[in-house]
């Protein structure tokens, strides 16, 4: 793989869900240790876009090629690609079953047969360093949402993986939890970990992306250094858009 | 004409069954009816099951029990018995290809036979053999000739009955278990009920007197 | 600390009455519909011995299986009715009562109940095999009953009651005109269900030697020995009629619902 | 116009499992314990024979009929899960065949099916009586535990799902590591009550000659004509289980929402 | 009878639930005629103190004499002192499976044993008076919740009674249908029906009212005409009651 190579390429996909387009000809590359940002009014695809970045949803048509790897090609394994992409989803997601440390040893035990010994030493490194590391033994249903989203992020995490997915991690959060997350996810960014992250969160888009894109009704409207997006965005639906939202 | 209520479990062919035109038929049901012509009574035959075909007699669901059922000491406690009308054996039988001749061949192997018959209290009686009881005699004939069971015992018309016409290419009589008493049927009657009593032996006497017995012997057994 | 109600599972005593929105069944439905009925025609063409045989055979029997659910079904609804009103009563005599019932009969298999009553009762009193039969049917039924009619009081809102009870309606007035023409409709799907699984387990009362579907068979195979051909049948039979019942009572409760959804 | 869902009442198989909401069942639940032990252990006294009798006659059926009831449940269960993960298979073929598996049991008379089995069974493969008992019942249950499953898998929030299989791990390992240890928290009742009318169901394999508790109870009455003490045993016996079967299991089912509340 | 005693007499009556005291030794008669509301806040005891007239909450002690019969009197029929006194509630509580006019006949017919063709005639006339004898075969759930609550009054009216009790008739309405049932109150007031009324309107009080009864913890704390109730009132609490609410 040539490494000047988007680890992310997006190619001219499309997604309908019964008669709505929910992705319209969509184009985006992501390079190594790029940080983008997702913007758009609600139902304008950008779930369904991150989404189908790991297929969780399939596309119809275009093609998707993470890491090298073809998503749709029947020869790759799709779930190891899916190793590569850490996911964080906006309801947490935490295996409710299992304590804090082993929501994050059971992937690493069960898909890298790591050593359990050796994964708990990696979950609690990562619990540290989103700042939960009191809480590995406690429940999910125990922590604040903020705590959670945390985890979630720090199970993502212990995959070691090549990207991070955000799909809004903050907004099933309290305001006073939203500033824990944020800090864990900047720190990640300074770390130089690739994330792709919708949010509506602006100051954090403004923060750490290396790119901003915009988009409406499936499609990729703008795309643009946070800079630029925000101080002189060239299309009148983003305009609309900032004037709402800021 | 007095009518007589008769419980019979119909599900000892040739003795008493269900034809597949569903009347009660068999030797004792030609039996009897020729009794009460005899007797001046009018006989019904009530399908009964037989496990509780004894509480149902005690109950006074009905008046007689016309059943195939053998008169023994235990019985006698509990209701009473008219004259004897057909004398049994007990039959062993077995798959054709086992080489067994008694019950004494059969010891750590299951028999089986009908809950509460002789038959089953004559496997519970010998030493060594596993008894395993059944609601229908034509269970305890399916279980042995699928080999869940390895002999059935049980009155030996009924026996001929099974090993000669259904089961003739599997199933053979082994041999009749001798226990030393001779084996009657009888018409159970609730314990005093004299007057039922007195005219059902009038109407058997009768027809042993006559040799309906016989015929009917021929017709039903093919003695 | 956020807590979950956890999710409550029932499955019905047996019936399989479709879902609308469950599709799977619903196709399954009609699959097992006219496989049941292929089967009950074609057999007996294509093998007239024993099974042409053995459909001559067994036909009153359907008619006992029938006017022995039906008669239970009519008495354990009566006696579920008086079951609920005593577990809901605040006599606490009365309702302790009900529920020792409720509680003896869920605790004691229905076969075992079966003998129980019809020799217990062949003690006490004399009564036919078929009304022994349907007593105890009744009486172990009734108590599933009174849980469902229990259910269906309660789930009617208490404004309903104080609205009559403020109209001079006395209690059991309002219990008549206002809570149970409500209640009904919500135990109707239950009633349905327990009325296919009771018509099932009348095959229970075979061992009775009451003449049901089963012991037709019964009498058939013991006679002609051909056991395996005539469970066939006995179980197509009673597959059918399940099958056509269901049916028959999802669609009902779609026309029931007239005052909720029109 | 305001629309009101319809009220759904689900009434269990049969068992007796108190909710601890359920005073009155309580209660119930411990007048009966009580008197049943309390005739158990005083009939047998004050009339020794028959009841001391019988008591002698019976225990190996009670061993019998635990035997049965375990081997079917985890048959069934396993049967069930089977069928449970068929019935949300979005394979049409798989689906359907789990579908109608499900429809045509439960439109079959559980002894019917016991025939039938049995005496199919026989046709065609030589195996002990206990065994052919243990095959039918599970195929029976299994039909009712796939639902169950069914009910279970679905409750699980597809989340957990979608979290699994972006961590890597295919469906399989999301079905076993994440979706059914969750899912069994909420089976665990419905689970609990089927496993005790199973129990009583086994009753019904004393037809096919097992020597389970009704068994040897009938074999006891048709050698003593004491059918009355003897029914009156034996329904005190299953009694005490299902009484005893339905607190442990109430309990169990406090103890293994750990994570749901602590 | 005396006419000029009183219709409603209660005296001294307390209640408890547990150990909470809802009624704390309230006193209060009300003519033939007269129209009194009810004001307080939440929880002060209004509501029990309605429904202990009619009995539908029993009391712990006190006497309360409708119409010249004790309702605590073994030797009266509450059956019979209810149907004197027609209740309205916040939740009309109409009966569901049956039609507007089903629900109008049926105490008439079964407990007045009117015959059904003259009932019809007396609810047609009913559903008039409140305005909606178009609905007559609907069912409830397809009213507005303000054509429920006028059949609900007319329900009332179709037994005859010489009292109405209306708990917040209106409290569960939607604004634009508060006006139609209150106009239906207020014209009944005219005709010079007893009512007494738990309800948050104050125009209506100001309005219809002859005296308004101010609750506050179980207490009766204020009993006044409205011109002086809401212009003077005497005491603390009913003033920052009043600012609050107005
Ligand atoms: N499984 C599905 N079936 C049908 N329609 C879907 C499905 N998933 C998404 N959609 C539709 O596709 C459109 C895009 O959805 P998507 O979730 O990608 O929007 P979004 O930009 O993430 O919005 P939000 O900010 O609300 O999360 C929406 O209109 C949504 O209703
Ligand atoms: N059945 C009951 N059991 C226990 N407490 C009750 C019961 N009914 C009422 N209460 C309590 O009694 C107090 C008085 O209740 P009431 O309904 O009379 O208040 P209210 O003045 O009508 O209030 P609101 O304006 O909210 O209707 C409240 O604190 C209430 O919680
Ligand atoms: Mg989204
Ligand atoms: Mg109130």
């Amino acid at each position: 793989m040539n490494a000047a190579e988007p680890i992310i390429q997006i190619k001219n996909i499309n997604k309908t869900f019964g008669t709505f387009k929910a992705l319209d000809d969509v184009s985006l590359d992501v390079s190594v240790g790029e940080r983008v940002v997702v913007l758009g009014p609600s139902g304008s695809g950008k779930s369904t876009l991150l989404r189908a970045i790991n297929r969780l949803e399939t596309i119809d048509s275009g093609t998707i090629i993470v890491d090298g790897r073809n998503l749709y090609d029947p020869s790759q394994d799709i779930n190891r690609i899916r190793m590569e992409l850490g996911m964080v989803f906006q309801s947490f997601n935490l295996f409710r079953h299992m304590t804090v440390l082993e929501n994050l040893t059971l992937a690493p035990i069960k898909l890298k047969k790591m050593p359990k010994s050796q994964a708990e030493e990696l979950g609690l490194k990562l619990l540290d360093k989103v700042g939960i590391r009191e809480k590995a033994d406690w429940y999910p249903v125990q922590l604040s949402g903020g705590q959670q989203q945390r985890v979630a992020i720090a199970r993502a995490l212990a995959m070691e993986p090549k990207i991070m997915l955000f799909d809004e991690p903050t907004s099933a959060l309290d305001p006073e939890m939203i500033g824990e997350v944020l800090d864990v996810m900047i720190n990640l960014a300074r770390e130089g970990m690739t994330m792709v992250v919708v949010t509506h969160e602006m100051g954090f888009a403004r923060e750490v992306a290396d790119k901003v894109v915009f988009m409406d009704e499936g499609k990729i409207v703008e795309m643009a250094p946070p800079d630029r997006f925000f101080e002189n965005p060239e299309h009148k639906r983003t305009r609309k858009f900032l004037e709402q939202i800021l | 004409e007095t009518t007589i209520v008769f419980a019979t479990d119909a599900t000892w062919p040739p003795m008493e069954f269900i034809n597949s035109d569903k009347e009660l038929v068999g030797y004792s049901i030609d039996y009897m009816t020729a009794a009460g012509k005899e007797a001046g009574f009018k006989p019904v035959f009530k399908n009964t099951a037989w496990d509780g075909i004894f509480a149902g007699l005690a109950a006074g669901k009905y008046d007689a029990i016309c059943s195939s059922v053998s008169i023994t000491e235990e019985r006698k406690k509990a209701m009473d018995f008219s004259e004897p009308y057909f004398t049994v054996r007990q039959a062993l039988i077995v798959r054709k290809d086992e080489p067994v001749k008694s019950l004494a061949d059969l010891k750590g192997k299951k028999v089986g036979g009908q809950i509460g018959t002789t038959g089953y209290f004559a496997i519970k009686a010998a030493k060594g053999v596993v008894p395993k009881s059944y609601d229908e005699i034509g269970l305890a004939m399916e279980d042995l000739n699928v080999g869940r069971i390895d002999a059935v015992v049980c009155d030996d018309p009924v026996a001929a009955n099974y090993a000669m016409i259904k089961y003739k290419d599997t199933l053979k009589i082994a041999s009749v278990i001798e226990t030393g008493t001779v084996e009657n049927y009888g018409i159970a009657v609730r314990k005093g009920n004299k007057k039922v009593l007195d005219l059902i032996n009038k109407g058997i006497r009768a027809v042993k007197a006559k040799g309906i017995d016989e015929e009917l012997k021929k017709k039903w057994i093919g003695q | 600390m956020a807590e979950q109600e956890p999710t409550v599972i029932e499955i019905g005593d047996g019936a399989a009455i479709p879902k609308p929105e469950d599709r799977g069944l619903l196709s399954a439905w009609w699959i097992a519909f006219v496989g049941t009925i292929g089967l009950i025609v074609i057999l007996p063409m294509v093998k007239p011995d024993p099974y042409a045989d053995i459909l001559r055979f067994i036909p009153d029997g359907i008619l006992v299986t029938f006017k022995v659910t039906i008669m239970s079904i009519s008495l354990a609804m009566v006696i579920g009715l008086l079951t609920g009103l005593g577990r809901i009563s605040k006599n606490r005599f009365i309702n302790l009562m009900a529920s020792l019932y409720v509680e003896v009969i869920r605790g004691v298999p229905l076969l075992v109940q079966l003998f129980y009553i019809y020799f217990a009762l062949g003690r006490f009193v004399r009564v036919p095999d078929i009304v022994a039969a349907v007593i105890a049917m009744s009486v172990c039924y009734g108590a599933y009953m009174g849980e469902v009619f229990r259910a269906g009081i309660k789930s009617i809102d208490f404004g309903q009651t104080e609205a009559s009870l403020s109209l001079g309606f006395n209690q059991r007035q309002t219990m008549t005109y206002v809570i149970l023409p409500q209640a009904w409709r919500t135990i109707l799907p239950p009633v349905g269900n327990e009325f296919i699984a009771l018509l099932k387990d009348t095959s229970l009362v075979s061992i009775l030697a009451v003449s049901d579907i089963l012991r037709r068979g019964r009498e058939y195979a013991s006679e002609s020995f051909n056991y395996f051909e005539t469970y066939t049948m006995i179980a197509l039979i009673y597959l059918l009629i399940t099958l056509v019942l269901s049916k028959l009572i999802s669609n009902m409760e779609h026309r029931l619902s007239h005052y909720e959804r029109r």
